[in-house]
This record gives structure tokens, C-alpha cells and sequence, in this order.
């Protein structure tokens, strides 16, 4: 028998496939190319504690072997999150993950408590969006701010607790480090790299925001690398994040020490690749007589 | 549960102007046909490598029972790749998406377009059941008249370089109060130039464009601003009530 | 009246495209190709006091957009260099840079002054090559440790000083203060990004060392991004690299601030890209009416 | 001053045996032919894109007149793409490069190949003016043996699955005392085996592989340790004397 599932901080994953925040937004779209139980789990779309409009401008940039985004977190806000795209998620039969930023470390435990009162399963703390500024950004790069909204937020939180890491970090196994200390359950990176385009006709940025976050496959060899050394540093369990396109990502990032992944924007490129993702790992784990997965995780 | 990408077949494709190419897709399996409506769109990926990242977003531009045709203007790297398969080839393609125009509207129509937004027209013309004249405005070359003659009354046009018909742009011989309603499709000038022309006095619908990444509504890449809020072009458009649509500059 | 030329530190470039270290070897191969006197420059491979042989095991990985490399500063060493590549260099018509890297400040001034005889135009010190384990990449992380080396080398050198920045850096900017400040007269960015790679297969890390270094157009928008950020902040000429492949590029690092850019995994691509960026940043200016780079540096 | 990447046109590209493929090239321009000994080899980029961002080395298998042949084994995504081309397309390749082997040998020759190996050993058997004898191991399917017969004089041939010829490694068959130079091209086992057994008896020339970045010599990706240092497969090589090559496991 090969066997899938994951544990990730008390919750059964039934494959360690997740789909990543804001790239997933909360799931409706995907549900209606397939059904949503055969994922591991879903990580909502980036939740704030009030309503976003999102950034102006252009959004997304195609850059070679990836893109640049600037959403700016447009999103409905936790009080409509929770009246109007939960009880869907809730039926769906897959771990829920709520994504939540914020700008300042109140909004972050205002939003968190509204959560503590719901049927998710984790909350993601999302300590590195680069698009909003002053916001998020400021947590994710030095490990001393994380470390101070995470405490605080682990204080009131009644969830697990995953916090996400930026690659941006001065210094991601430090930071990881001050997270777990902080009272993180787990941790998953990487989120984007902050990038920027330009317009060389107009002179202009391509971003009404200047700078934008880099996701896709070009990242994976960096995210990679974090993942294997943050892996070697902290207890908890990972989730893997960065350029995962099909199953040989995913091995890879298991073997340096993920327990699951997260799917971002490979969903861009084929709304079913979570499914062919999870067919590919088993096929492989058949083949190379895997049992499980914790057989090859963190093996390098 | 609908389909994801699936694979079809090149039956034709070929340049048809200058950067301006027709392709016709065929399906590869007999009991598939095409779905869609007019206005609406399918994400089209004709390469296997990763290099684009994203599929490119192409209107239906018409289907003919088991053939979907595409007209596109090749502006970069992707339409360039897609201008290069040949017949016989394979590609995917994701859809119908979108909202697509609403085709059960009666009266007197115009449908306004300007360069490559010809595209989604010929399929519009064809599924309306109404007194339609078309106006086209090109820069300078004219292509693709002959494919919607038959389903309309007038067709007025105009070139930037006075090579056909009126000499300046569409707008500028558009009559907007004869008619009840007005489809446009083309570059963002000229709708809003219509919209404003029609303000107050006859409905505009227009297809709007932006960078699409998923095409599913799921990332929020490909938004504008309307009076109602953020809007997904892929989803709750690309059609939009002109009126609605914030147009910035 | 297109004027493509560029002062840099007091050396004249002919235009402001340079052959990126470690890419371009001493130029041998190249000068087969087309003759060396249409560049504006060439960094010369990775320098070390002594020879070194470099590392065992796959040096090249092919990932999306780009490739990890782990050449582990293959060189000959200084005096060899000396004697045997650097005549020939010279002979070019074109500005020479001589690249140098060391695992220590002693090396790192000692290969210095040896160079200081020479007719070399530029010393561009690599204190980020992440290969060398416990080398180059100590000094490129953490601004003071980089402050040191730099003003140590200041000290003793008697030719024009272009640091060569890490993108692991900590903190990209205040690395650059500190590199200005301990007497870098000009700074190159960036070097190749901490990566890895794994044999899923054989369950190992593609690279004996592990991590390797990560280059090529995917790395772009960060690369661009930090020569945005650290243009802001200093006040001497920037070289802009990282994933060059034509003029577009060229423009769009010149117009973030970079005075001139270097070229380097694009020349494994096509080994006359840099001819082709030279035309292709001429017909641009003309087409565009600029008359000289100043008109576009740094202008977002 | 060398050419830099040149187009070239298919000719032909045929699938000869599973996933081992023939493509015939020829020059765009008349003027020009093309170069090259046995035992070098072509950077080829069959793509426009930046995925995959190397072109492959591919041996020079064969040149006649204003025609070049590759013989390749579609590995990965690369040699997937080139095995796509069809004829009349174009693709860009750089080359001749590397040393290629010493064709004014003379006395008793063996070639010995395992797999693709063979693809260099059909232009070397024709470019040697020597009595030849080919040894070629293959896993199970058998190709390309006609092209290489009318230049040598006896032919062995090994396969592992005993479909044909001796059944095992064809080093098993292969007797160096009869030989006064052996080439041998094939995987890195087989070769280091050809070199152990051939010690202080015969001379051995082995073609090496490795990842190749920049082909011309600049990178120093390729390099393979030799008793004499390190050294480039691209530029110093890939052809080595066997016995100088250091076969690390
Ligand atoms: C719903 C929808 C339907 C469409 N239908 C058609 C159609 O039927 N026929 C057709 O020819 N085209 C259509 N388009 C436009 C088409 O998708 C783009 O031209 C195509 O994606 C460009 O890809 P490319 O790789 O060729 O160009 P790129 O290399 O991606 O870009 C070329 C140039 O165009 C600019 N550009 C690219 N995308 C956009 C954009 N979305 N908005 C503004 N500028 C852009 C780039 O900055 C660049 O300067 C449609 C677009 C949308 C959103
Ligand atoms: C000088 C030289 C001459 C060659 N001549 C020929 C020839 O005539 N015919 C022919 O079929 N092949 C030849 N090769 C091999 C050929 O270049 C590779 O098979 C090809 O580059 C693989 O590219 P790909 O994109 O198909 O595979 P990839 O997707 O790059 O790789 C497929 C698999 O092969 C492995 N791999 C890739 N490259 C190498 C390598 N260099 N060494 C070991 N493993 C590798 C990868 O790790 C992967 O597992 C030659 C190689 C060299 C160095
Ligand atoms: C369009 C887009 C929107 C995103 N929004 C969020 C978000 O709201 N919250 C968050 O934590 N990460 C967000 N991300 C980051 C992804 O979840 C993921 O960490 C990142 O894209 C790297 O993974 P990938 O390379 O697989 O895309 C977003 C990424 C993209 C591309
Ligand atoms: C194979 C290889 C070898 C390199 N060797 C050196 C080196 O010796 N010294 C150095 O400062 N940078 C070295 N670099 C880094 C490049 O000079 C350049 O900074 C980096 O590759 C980013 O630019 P690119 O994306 O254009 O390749 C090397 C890069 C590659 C790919
Ligand atoms: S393209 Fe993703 S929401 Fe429209
Ligand atoms: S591939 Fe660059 S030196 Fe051989």
C-alpha cells in the first residue's frame, strides 16, 4: 500500500498537495473542473481583516519561466470570507488553510480571533506579502518583527499555526527559527521574491506599485535551497513552496524536508496540474517502492 | 465538471494579412464539439515548453459545427508561436470562457470594431437575431469583410491612411442614435470614444482586455475598475455595460 | 549623434555592454567569434591567489530560465594569469576587469597587489561566489563582514574598486552603503542565487556541494529589483547583471540606474548575444531619439 | 573568424529505432557546406524559446556534400523537441567543436560502441583509412548497422536481451591484443571498462559526455579529470586518451 497522507499540526491530509494562496482564490472556480476532496488541502486566497480593493494597474507580468503579481491582497475581508466563501469550502471535503495578512499586528489578531471561532483547520499567517506597502512586507523581512507578531498572535490563536515565510528574509533559517520560537507549529515558504519590470517604451515601472512578486519555476532551485535549509534547523513540520509544477518538484522538495507542498502559480498553467501533481506521486511511489512519505522526507 | 485543456487539432491556419492570421481547430475526438458563445474566449497553448509561462486568451471568432475558429494579430512571443503550427498539429486550448455578449437583444445593432477586435464580431454577427450594420475601423490594411457580409445589413469602414472607406477612425462616422444597442470590441480609445458617444442615449456593451493569467477568475490578475467594483475581465467579462467601466488612462 | 559610451570610475567603455565573470573565460574562445574590440568590457574568470581546480562532480544544471552552476572558481591562479592570459587580454581593444575572488582578506590582498603592477583597468572584488564553502560567500552576506574585506583591499589598491554584490545578501542596500563606504568606487550586481537541485532518482543533491549558484533570464526581476533599490541609495556607477539576454533588458537595468550592465549566462545561449545587444541598444536609442545613456539612467 | 549559430534546414527527421532518431540537415545558402571531423560535434537549438535554455550537443554522425547527419536518442525534453522538427523547418546550430578524433591512424582498428555511442563511429569508420573493425552493443533493438558496413570489415554486435548477435556486454567479445588503436564512444561503464581491459596493451580513445553550457570552452561546465588535470570535454575534448582519463563512480 502506498500511502499518501500527511499529518501537518494535528490535521490528516489525505496527499501532501495543497493549493496556495491566491492562487487557488477559494476554490469555487476549481470546482468546477474537479472535485476539491482529492486535494490535500487548500490555502484561501490572502484574507484581511477588512475588505481590499487590490492594487491598480496592471497585475500580472509574464516574466521567463514565471510572473510577477501586484493583487495587492484583493480580498472580501474575514466577516464576508466567513459568511460567504467558508460554508463552500466547508463542503468541499479537503483541509482548510485561511491565508491572513495584514498591516499592522492588531489587524493580524483581530482577524485571527474572528477565525478562532470557525471550522478551519490551520491559519497561515501570511508574514511576507511584498505588495502592500507598509504592510505585510515589514513582518517578513527582519526575524526580530516576525518574531514579535507571531508571539503575539500565537498568544490569542486557537488554531494550529503555520506562518509563512518571505524570501525575502535577511536571513530564512534565523527567521524560521524566531517563528518557531515565536510558537509556530509549522512553517511554509517560500511566498514571492520581490521584482520588478519595466516598460522601456513608456519608461515607465510596469507596476503602479514599482515592485511586484516573482513566482513560478524559475524561483524553484531558490525555494528549494531555503526549504533544505530551514528543514535542517527547525522541528516543525514544512510545507514547501516555490516553481512546483509537476510530481519531480514535489519529491524533490520532500526530500529536503518538506512534509507537504503548496501549488501556486502552476495553477495558471493548467487548472488540473494539483491532480496529475497527486497521480504522479503515487505512480512514483509505486515505482520506487516508497511506502510513505516521511521514507524520503528530508533524506538529503 | 468541465473540461481542463484539451487537445485539438490545427485543420487550417493561415496569415491572412499582414501580422493578422485565421487559424480553424478541429477537435480529436468525434463526439466533442465546440461550446461558446460569442464575446466569450479559450485559453490557447501551442507550445510545450515553459517559455511563455501563461496561455494566451483568443475570442471565438466563429464555429462552424465541429470547427472553432480563432482570428488573431500576432504581438509577441505567443501569438508568434501560434501563428507557426501547422496543419495537423496539436494544441491546447481551455474554454469557452467568460461572459460573452448577450445575443437575445432585439432592435437596431451596431457592432463597432477597431483593428484585431473584429475577432469576436463575426461570431456576434452571426448569432444575432437583429438589424445589424457593422463598422470596422482599420489602420490601414481591411481583412475578414467577406466573413460577416452575409450577416449584416451596412458595413461602414475606415482606415487611418484613407486605403478604404471613410479616412480617420470608425468613431467618427458612427450615428449612435440610430440605434437600440451598440457591441464594440477593439482598442481602449475607441471604446471609451464610444461609450462616451452613446452616453445617455443608447446601451454600449464592450470587450474589455487585460492580462490574463488564469483565465478562470481565480487569481484576480486580470481586473478593471467599474462603478460597481473590481471586475475579473475572465469572469464576470469581457463583456461589460460600457456605462459601468471606469476607463483610465 | 547616438552615444553609446560610458565613463566608469574613470575608465572609458565603448558601450556598456560587458562579458560577465566566469562566462566569458579570458575572452580565448570568444575572440574566435567576432573580435573583442566591439565590447565594452571584459570580467575576466573568478581570479585566486593560487590556482584552484574547482569542484568535483556536476558543475552545470540546466533548470527553468536559467542554470545552477557550481564551477567552484576553477582558475589559475593570479600569477598565471599574469603571465599567460593577461597579454592576450590586452592585445583585445577593450576594457579589462580582472575578477577576484579569496577564501580569506589576506589572499584577497595579496592576489590585489600583485594586480596593482599590472595594466588591468578594473578590479571588480567577488566577495559572493557561493561556491567556495567557507569563501567568498562569508563576505557577501552580512554588510560588516563585507565593510572589512572591502576596506582592508581599499587600502592596498591602486586601481579603480568595483565590488561585486551577493543577491543573498542580507539586506541588498545597506550592504551597498557599506561597500561604498569602506571605498568601493563602483558596485556590480548581482551574483548568482543560492540554489539547489536534487537527483530524485538517486535521492542525492545534483551538486557535490549541494548548493549551487543560480543565473539566467529567470533571476531578472529580482536582479532588477535590487540594482532599483541600491541605485536609490548610492552614489557610484552601478553595473546591472543578472538574466541578460538582449537590449530590452539592457534598457530596462540602464533605466533603474545601472551605468553599465554585464552579460553572462546569455553568452552560453549564443556566444555573440553580446554583439547582437550592442546593435540592438543602438537602433533603440535612435529610434527613441537618446542621445546618450545618462538620458535614460535611472530615470524610474 | 568561426561562424556563431547558423540556421539550417531539415532535411529529414525520422524515428529509426524507439526514440533513437536520424535528422539530415542541410545549409540555407548554397555557399555553404559544412565542416567538421569525426568525434566533433554541433551545439543544436531546435526552439525559440528559453525552455530549455542550452542547446544539446549532438556528434556529427555523418557529413556528405552539403548534408550533415545527427543520430540521436531522445533523452529529456530537449532531444524531444529536435525529434519534433519536421522537414523543411529550421533549427540554429553552432559548431564544429571540439578535437574529434585522430583519423591518420593506421594498422588494426576497432570501434567499439554502446547505444547512441554508434552516432560518431559511422563518419569515423568512413574517415579512416585503415583495416576497421566495429564492435557495437546495444541494450535490445538494433539500428544503423547498414551505414557503417561498407566501411569496415567485420562487424560484432552484442545485445543484452540476446535479440541479436552475442548475448551480454560487447566488451565480453571484444579482443584488444588484435588491435593497435581502439575508439570507443559510448556509456561512461562500458568505456572505463574498454580502458581497464586495453591497459598498457593498446592505445584506447575514448569520446567523453558531460553537461555542456557555453560548447566553446568558456564555462568550464564540462570538465572530466585527467591524470594531466582538469580538462573541458568541449574544447580539449571529447575525445581523450583513455588511459589519461580518471573514471570516477
Ligand atoms: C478576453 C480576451 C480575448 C482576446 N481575443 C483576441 C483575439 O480574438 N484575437 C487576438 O489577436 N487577440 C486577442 N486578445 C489579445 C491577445 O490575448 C494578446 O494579444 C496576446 O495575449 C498577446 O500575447 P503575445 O505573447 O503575442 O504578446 P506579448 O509578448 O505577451 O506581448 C506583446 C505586447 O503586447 C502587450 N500586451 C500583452 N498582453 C496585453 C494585454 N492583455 N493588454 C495590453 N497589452 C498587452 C505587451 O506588453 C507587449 O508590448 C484577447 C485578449 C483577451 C483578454
Ligand atoms: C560531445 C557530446 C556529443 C554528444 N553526441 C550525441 C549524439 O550524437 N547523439 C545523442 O543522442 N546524444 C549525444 N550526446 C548526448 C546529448 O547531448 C544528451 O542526451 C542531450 O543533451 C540530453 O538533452 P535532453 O534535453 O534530451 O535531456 P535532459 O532533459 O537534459 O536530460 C534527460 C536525462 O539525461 C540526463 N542528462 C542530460 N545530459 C546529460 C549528460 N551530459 N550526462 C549525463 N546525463 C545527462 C539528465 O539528468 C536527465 O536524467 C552528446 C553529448 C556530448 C557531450
Ligand atoms: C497571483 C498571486 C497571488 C498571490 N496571493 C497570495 C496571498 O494572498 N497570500 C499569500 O500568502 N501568498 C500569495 N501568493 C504567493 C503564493 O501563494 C506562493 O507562495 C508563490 O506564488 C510561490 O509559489 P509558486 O511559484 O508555486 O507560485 C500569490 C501568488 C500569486 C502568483
Ligand atoms: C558558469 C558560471 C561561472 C561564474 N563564475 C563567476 C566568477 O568566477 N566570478 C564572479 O564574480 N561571478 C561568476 N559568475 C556569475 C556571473 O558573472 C553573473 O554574475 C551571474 O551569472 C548572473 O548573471 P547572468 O544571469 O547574466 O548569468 C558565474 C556564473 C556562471 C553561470
Ligand atoms: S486571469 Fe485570473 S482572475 Fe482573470
Ligand atoms: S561547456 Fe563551457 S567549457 Fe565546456
Amino acid at each position: 500500500m502506498t500511502d499518501l497522507t500527511v499529518n501537518i499540526c494535528g490535521t490528516d491530509l489525505k496527499n501532501p498537495v495543497i493549493a496556495a494562496s491566491g492562487t487557488f482564490g477559494f476554490g469555487r472556480e476549481f470546482s468546477e473542473y474537479f472535485s476539491l476532496s482529492r486535494l490535500g488541502g487548500i490555502s484561501s486566497k490572502g484574507l484581511t481583516l477588512n475588505r481590499r480593493e487590490g492594487n491598480t494597474g496592471i497585475r500580472i507580468y509574464e516574466t521567463t519561466g514565471g510572473l510577477l503579481n501586484s493583487i495587492g491582497l484583493q480580498n472580501p475581508g474575514i466577516d464576508e470570507f466567513i459568511e460567504n466563501e467558508l460554508p463552500f469550502m466547508e463542503q468541499q471535503g479537503t483541509v482548510i488553510m485561511a491565508n491572513v495578512g495584514g498591516n499592522t499586528i492588531d489587524e493580524y489578531i483581530k482577524a485571527v480571533d474572528k477565525l478562532n471561532e470557525t471550522n478551519i483547520d490551520i491559519i497561515e499567517l501570511n508574514i511576507s506579502c511584498p505588495n502592500v506597502k507598509k504592510g505585510g512586507m515589514a513582518f517578513g523581512i527582519k526575524a526580530e518583527t516576525a518574531y514579535k507578531v507571531v508571539s503575539e498572535v500565537r498568544q490569542i490563536c486557537k488554531k494550529p499555526l503555520i506562518v509563512k515565510l518571505s524570501p525575502n528574509a535577511e536571513d530564512i533559517v534565523h527567521m524560521a527559527e524566531s517563528c518557531v520560537k515565536a510558537g509556530a507549529d509549522g512553517l511554509s515558504l517560500v511566498n514571492t521574491f520581490s521584482g520588478m519590470a519595466i516598460d522601456i517604451k513608456s519608461r515607465k515601472p510596469i507596476f503602479d506599485n514599482i515592485i511586484a512578486g516573482l513566482s513560478g519555476p524559475g524561483i524553484k532551485p531558490i525555494a528549494l535551497r531555503m526549504v533544505y535549509q530551514v528543514s535542517k534547523a527547525v522541528d516543525v513540520p514544512i510545507l514547501g513552496i516555490g516553481g512546483i509544477m509537476d510530481y519531480k518538484d514535489v519529491v524533490e522538495f520532500i526530500m529536503v524536508g518538506a512534509w507537504a507542498i503548496q501549488v501556486g502559480s502552476g495553477n495558471f498553467k493548467n487548472p488540473k496540474v494539483t491532480l496529475d501533481i497527486i497521480e504522479g506521486l503515487k505512480e512514483f511511489m509505486i515505482e520506487e517502492g516508497i511506502k510513505s512519505l516521511e521514507e524520503i522526507r528530508g533524506i538529503i | 465538471m468541465k473540461e481542463g485543456y484539451r487537445e485539438v487539432i490545427v485543420y487550417s491556419n493561415k496569415q491572412i494579412a499582414s501580422n493578422i492570421y485565421e487559424m480553424k481547430v478541429v477537435s480529436d475526438k468525434d463526439e466533442l464539439r465546440f461550446e461558446g458563445k460569442s464575446g466569450q474566449f479559450y485559453m490557447v497553448r501551442g507550445w510545450e515548453s515553459l517559455d511563455p509561462y501563461l496561455s494566451r486568451p483568443i475570442s471565438i471568432c466563429n464555429i462552424e459545427e465541429d470547427r472553432l475558429t480563432f482570428l488573431y494579430e500576432v504581438r509577441g512571443k505567443g501569438t508568434h508561436l501560434i501563428s507557426t503550427l501547422e496543419s495537423g498539429h496539436s494544441l491546447e486550448i481551455l474554454g469557452p470562457l467568460g461572459n460573452g455578449f448577450n445575443i437575445n437583444i432585439k432592435g437596431n445593432i451596431a457592432l463597432v470594431s477597431g483593428g484585431i477586435g473584429i475577432a469576436p464580431m463575426i461570431y456576434l454577427a452571426k448569432s444575432l437575431h437583429a438589424n445589424v450594420d457593422f463598422y470596422c475601423g482599420f489602420r490601414n490594411e481591411i481583412y475578414y469583410i467577406d466573413e460577416i457580409e452575409e450577416n449584416v445589413e451596412n458595413i461602414f469602414i475606415s482606415t487611418e491612411d484613407d486605403s478604404k472607406g471613410y479616412n480617420g477612425f470608425i468613431t467618427e462616422i458612427l450615428k449612435p442614435e440610430q440605434y437600440d444597442v451598440i457591441f464594440t470590441c477593439g482598442p481602449l480609445p475607441m471604446m471609451k470614444r464610444v461609450v462616451e458617444m452613446c452616453k445617455g442615449k443608447v446601451r454600449v456593451y464592450a470587450s474589455m482586455e487585460s492580462r490574463i493569467a488564469c483565465g478562470i477568475g481565480a487569481c484576480l490578475g486580470c481586473t478593471i475598475e467599474t462603478k460597481s467594483g473590481i471586475k475579473r475581465i475572465c469572469k464576470e467579462g469581457p463583456v461589460f455595460y460600457g456605462e459601468e467601466v471606469l476607463f483610465n488612462d
